[in-house]
């Protein structure tokens, strides 16, 4: 553990952060392996994982066929006897090939058997559009899972948080479902490699601000963040929370926040209905939300992501229709 | 009160006493079903006895095992208590699984029994995934997975079997293949009448055995486990058999074709290795009446003991969710 | 048509209204056909399809493999070329082993061809607690697929709603998921087998009241109804509406009636996360609640479903505690 | 532009010409990639001509086709336009699929081509489901899905073989076994060298053919339809082949042994069926030449009208969700 006078810190990225998360953990507990199509010799699809075939060895790095819902129902036989596998699910979109696995099977175990045995297993799983991959390959899946007790869901939405959740992910005892982003792998940020990892299940607060609260996550929370300095520019000051956990919903981070500021704007990057920012506006409605306060969501429109270009540059929110909101409830 | 055979060493009188308490242990929730004492659904496996005494009297104390909804049997080969797995029918919070999981699901880590799965097919993956954590762990465990004839046309079959293959995984696979997944005919969904066949398609041996022959079963179980802790894979062993109750408790069976239920009931399992048995002086049939009556005592004592267990306190109800 | 002098009501089953719209629907149109498991000779494992294969054959009653990704794909196959397929899933949490068409072909498959086909097809999906059948045989999944827009959803929470939405689905040129609840197999009442069919998506308002509304689905419409006996008996008239239609959402005609009763509660026998209750709270909280109205939802608790039977009677919504939300939120 | 060949009527000018337009197209997408003017993904199928061609070419007009995001190929030989390909790949309103699909999408009712999948063997049970739409219907059509050799090891694959079988489905299964999986070798992630030994599972013909012989591939297709057609139920075919880009955009193919690419490129459908054409004097290599500058300027035609096409209006966006 470093003092703070010797701080770690280094510019990494997004993918880089993912890296060296699965080496850190790869390295420090020998029941961690890792499976996946095309991890090993290519590095995964998106290089995720290059170099750990050659450190850690075809026993730990696992390249498997293409059987989404048998290799990771294969984890789950992993975790039950003593390993803690983490599998990579390449594009968000074939978690529904493993949907036995990932519904009935993992969320349920502990629960079936009475409590005994624990299921520490990690699911990273990469999706979000903006990459022109198209209506099959664009999902961000975040909120999938939210019916389904016994699995949490994280979604990491900067390098420093991918760092951080998944080796909490990897460390934690329950099954966790880990969103990454495709369209960040690029971003860079200095992240303290040694900082102490991150409590599951809270929320982050990125940016402080009086006059609204925007809950993002992903791709949404750099764009909320720039939502935040244009509305800066006129005055108004917003806060800006990562969710990190879908499950669980830090409902007491985002509570607070909205005790102070009266506004709540959610961006997210998914059909609004049956996703964490409709469970979030309706479990603050039932505690009553501040006088005059009308919550606002900035979601993906209510249809298939397209591949065309423009279609999908105006589905995605963006910067502007996320301070637009802000601004919106703002003013009411 | 089950004592479980020893791993590898065939020792009938074991197996007979096993077959019998799975039996009575069947014959006695089929009453308990009528008479409203055991809800929800059950499978019955009588008939095939056989399979789970043989294959798991193969096994190894360390090694590993899943199940399906069909899994009364192989828990109590395995050794769990009878009365134990009634409280778990009855949701009883002295239950396998404090009654969380019902008939459908008797789990018994202490076992190596690492899951029973009512989703068709759910239990191979697992299995397989069990098995390559031996290996990676180095412990020489095996890992057992029973599903039925039905179960080979869902996709997850395939995906094991192809996986296990090509990672050289110490997993068997068994079939019990009963000629009916619930009330259709094997043929009417599957094009082939060997399920052993498709052991080709992943180049893993494909080996066919009498079911309702406890020393066929155990023979080749055997083998098959040798090979899968000598490093060599993976096998796919069919056991012909029969159940002999419906598919679930509603069902009267009405599919069947005439004559087809005596036929095989005129190769029991349990009459058969009691037949042999006698002949080779093993055991009389006194003796084997005794046994009987000895075991039906014990399942009904098993029977009032959890009948009288206490329902799971609704405080808990929340637990076992999330590691503590 | 019958004229509104004879009026062709007869007393039938949940049961049998399935099985009575499936014929009509077999005989009504030869381009209809049923496919699943066991529902040919067995006449299915809940006896919804029984003397079908008798009357249709088996071209058009078709049993099938244990498959449910392959033969939920197949009908897919079937509906864009010119058949209405219906399909059964024996319980509702099979729905997983299909997740790939279910997600990622069936719904989008129209917006993907830029319009080129239209896909007729009715999933029917049996689901429910109540049954004692466990962990993985209970879940109604009637919010499962909220996030796919191009898949309509709709549940059947009477006899005659299960008539109705059946045949209506099955008339309909998008693809539908109907779910069952097994709890009500036996339910009877009085179904006009000739009325015109319900509208796509439109809620039905079953009981009048002006002090709140009790929206329901499945069977919490009829343990709504008894809360509403209960509550007219002290003097709060609830007005109950049976939401049909999951997605989409018939938001019109909830907000219509919470204008009227300015009160809201939602009986949901799924975990509140992610569900339709969710979504339904934050679209009106969007709006601009009622003020000093604070809606309430009575869920499952956020755990798996037990066997036990008494853990099971405890997690799902009783008219007990649908009546005391009720009480509650008037109380507010 | 390009026409389909006749039904059943081997046409070896027509094949020849149309494998010149899927290389020059798939050559040209590489380009635009490059250049930015095609964005996100493509996966080409240069090397891989012949099965395309040969396969498709076997198909009667009204028959039907599934196929993959490695599709153009198989979109070209069943006769789009490649002006509307190029509009798809580019997100235009006069794209294929009015630029909703992509690359990955390629979509054309008029021509049976009723979906390409870019979920890994999700095509295969829509392909089964259209074949018994036309048995059920009685319009003797046939359906072909085409797939890799990595999708031979996912849940549907064995899911579509066995129904097709169990319910002799017209359907013709045509695996492109390409040797790789993306980046993975065959034999990495399945355990048999030859695909088509898979079969047998589901008691159909398998059958193994040179798929850079655009001509043995048209007579194992022919063949498979004819049976398919008699009512004589589903084949497996095999056609080894071989891609010479990497799997998709990005990839450089490290992964291969040395020496396979260009062992490969001695085989190349195009040069071989060229060859034959010459020496048979069916075509001469100047006409073969002359004829694949046409096609180069056609394709750079297509490519020009496709770039000056316009973007589909925002207005737009929220059509064809649902029917109208
Ligand atoms: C994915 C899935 N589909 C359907 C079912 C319903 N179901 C339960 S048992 C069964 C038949 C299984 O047959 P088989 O594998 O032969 O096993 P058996 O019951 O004969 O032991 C079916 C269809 C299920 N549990 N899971
Ligand atoms: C269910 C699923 N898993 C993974 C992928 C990612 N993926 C796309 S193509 C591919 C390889 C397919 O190999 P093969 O079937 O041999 O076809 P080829 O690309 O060689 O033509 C993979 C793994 C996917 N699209 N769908
Ligand atoms: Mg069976
Ligand atoms: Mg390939």
């Amino acid at each position: 553990m470093s003092t703070p006078t010797e701080v770690a810190a280094t510019e990494i990225t997004y993918r880089d952060a993912i890296r060296t998360a699965l080496a850190a953990e790869l390295r420090a507990d020998p029941a961690v392996v890792f499976l996946g199509e095309d991890i090993g010799g290519a590095g995964g699809s998106f290089k995720t994982s290059e170099g750990l075939l050659e450190e850690f060895g075809p026993d730990r790095v696992i390249d498997t066929p293409i059987s989404e819902n048998g290799f990771v129902g294969a984890a789950l036989g992993m975790a039950v006897t003593g390993m803690r596998p983490v599998v990579e699910i390449m594009f968000v979109d074939f978690l529904p090939s493993a949907g036995d696995a990932m519904i009935n099977e993992i969320p349920k175990f502990r629960f079936m058997s009475g409590g005994q045995a624990t299921v520490p297993l990690v699911i990273r799983a990469i999706g979000g559009a903006t990459g022109h991959f198209g209506t099959q390959h664009s999902a961000t899946g975040e909120s999938w899972f939210q019916q389904m007790p016994g699995l949490l869901v994280a979604t990491a939405g900067s390098p420093a948080s991918a760092y951080g959740l998944l080796r909490a992910a990897i460390r934690c005892n329950d099954p966790v479902l880990l969103i990454e982003h495709k369209g960040m792998f690029a971003r860079k940020e200095l992240v303290d490699l040694d900082a102490p990892l991150p409590e599951v299940g809270k929320a982050a607060i990125l940016r402080s601000g009086g006059d609204v609260t925007i809950v993002a996550t992903l791709l949404m929370v750099e764009r909320a963040l720039q939502a935040a300095d244009m509305l800066a520019a006129e005055g108004i000051e917003a806060e800006v929370i990562d969710l990190r956990w879908v499950a669980p919903l830090d409902i007491a981070t985002i509570r607070e926040s909205i005790l102070r500021t009266d506004r709540l704007v959610i961006a997210e990057e998914q059909v609004h209905a049956g996703g964490w920012g409709a469970t979030l506006i309706s479990l603050l409605a039932q505690e009553g939300l501040p006088e005059n306060s009308i919550p606002r969501a900035v979601s993906m429109p209510n249809y298939p992501i397209a591949f065309s270009p423009p279609l999908e540059d105006a589905a995605v929110p963006s910067a502007d229709r996320i301070a637009e909101a802000a601004r919106a409830v703002v003013r009411e | 009160m089950v004592q479980s055979p020893q791993p590898g060493q065939p020792d009938q009188r074991a197996w007979f006493r096993s077959m019998l308490v799975i039996r009575a242990f069947e014959d006695t929730v089929q009453q308990l079903f009528m008479q409203g004492l055991v809800v929800g659904t059950t499978h019955l496996c009588q008939g095939q006895e056989a399979v789970p005494v043989g294959a798991i009297g193969a096994m190894g104390a360390d090694d590993y095992l899943t199940i399906t909804y069909r899994g009364h049997g192989h828990a109590l080969a395995r050794g769990v208590d009878p009365e134990a797995a009634f409280a778990e029918m009855m949701g009883r919070e002295t239950g396998l699984c404090k009654g969380r999981g019902g008939s459908m699901h008797f789990t018994d880590f202490s076992r190596g029994l690492i899951g029973a799965f009512a989703i068709v097919g759910a239990g191979l993956p697992v299995a397989l995934g069990a098995a390559m954590s031996a290996k990676l762990r180095g412990t020489k465990q095996v890992a057992l997975t029973f599903f039925g004839d039905g179960a080979t046309n869902i996709g997850s079959f395939h995906e094991a079997l192809n996986m296990a293959s090509v990672w050289k995984a110490p997993v068997v696979f068994v079939c019990e293949n009963n000629l009916y997944g619930e009330y259709s005919p094997l043929r009417s969904t599957t094009p082939v009448d060997d399920i052993a066949v498709r052991a080709a398609s992943y180049a893993m041996p494909g080996i066919v055995v009498d079911g309702n022959d406890v020393q066929a079963v155990h023979e080749q179980t055997a083998a098959a486990i040798a090979r899968a802790r000598a490093g060599e894979g993976p096998t796919l062993l069919e056991c012909k058999t029969y159940r002999y109750s419906g598919h679930s408790r509603t069902d009267p069976g009405k599919y069947r074709k005439p004559g087809e239920l005596d036929a095989w009931k005129a190769r029991d399992p349990i009459i058969r290795l009691g037949e042999m048995l006698a002949a080779e002086g093993i055991m009389s049939s006194d003796e084997q009446e005794a046994l009987r009556q000895t075991v039906q005592g014990e399942i009904e004592s098993a029977v009032a003991r959890a009948t009288a267990a206490p329902w799971p306190a609704l405080e808990g109800i929340g637990r076992y969710v999330y590691a503590d």
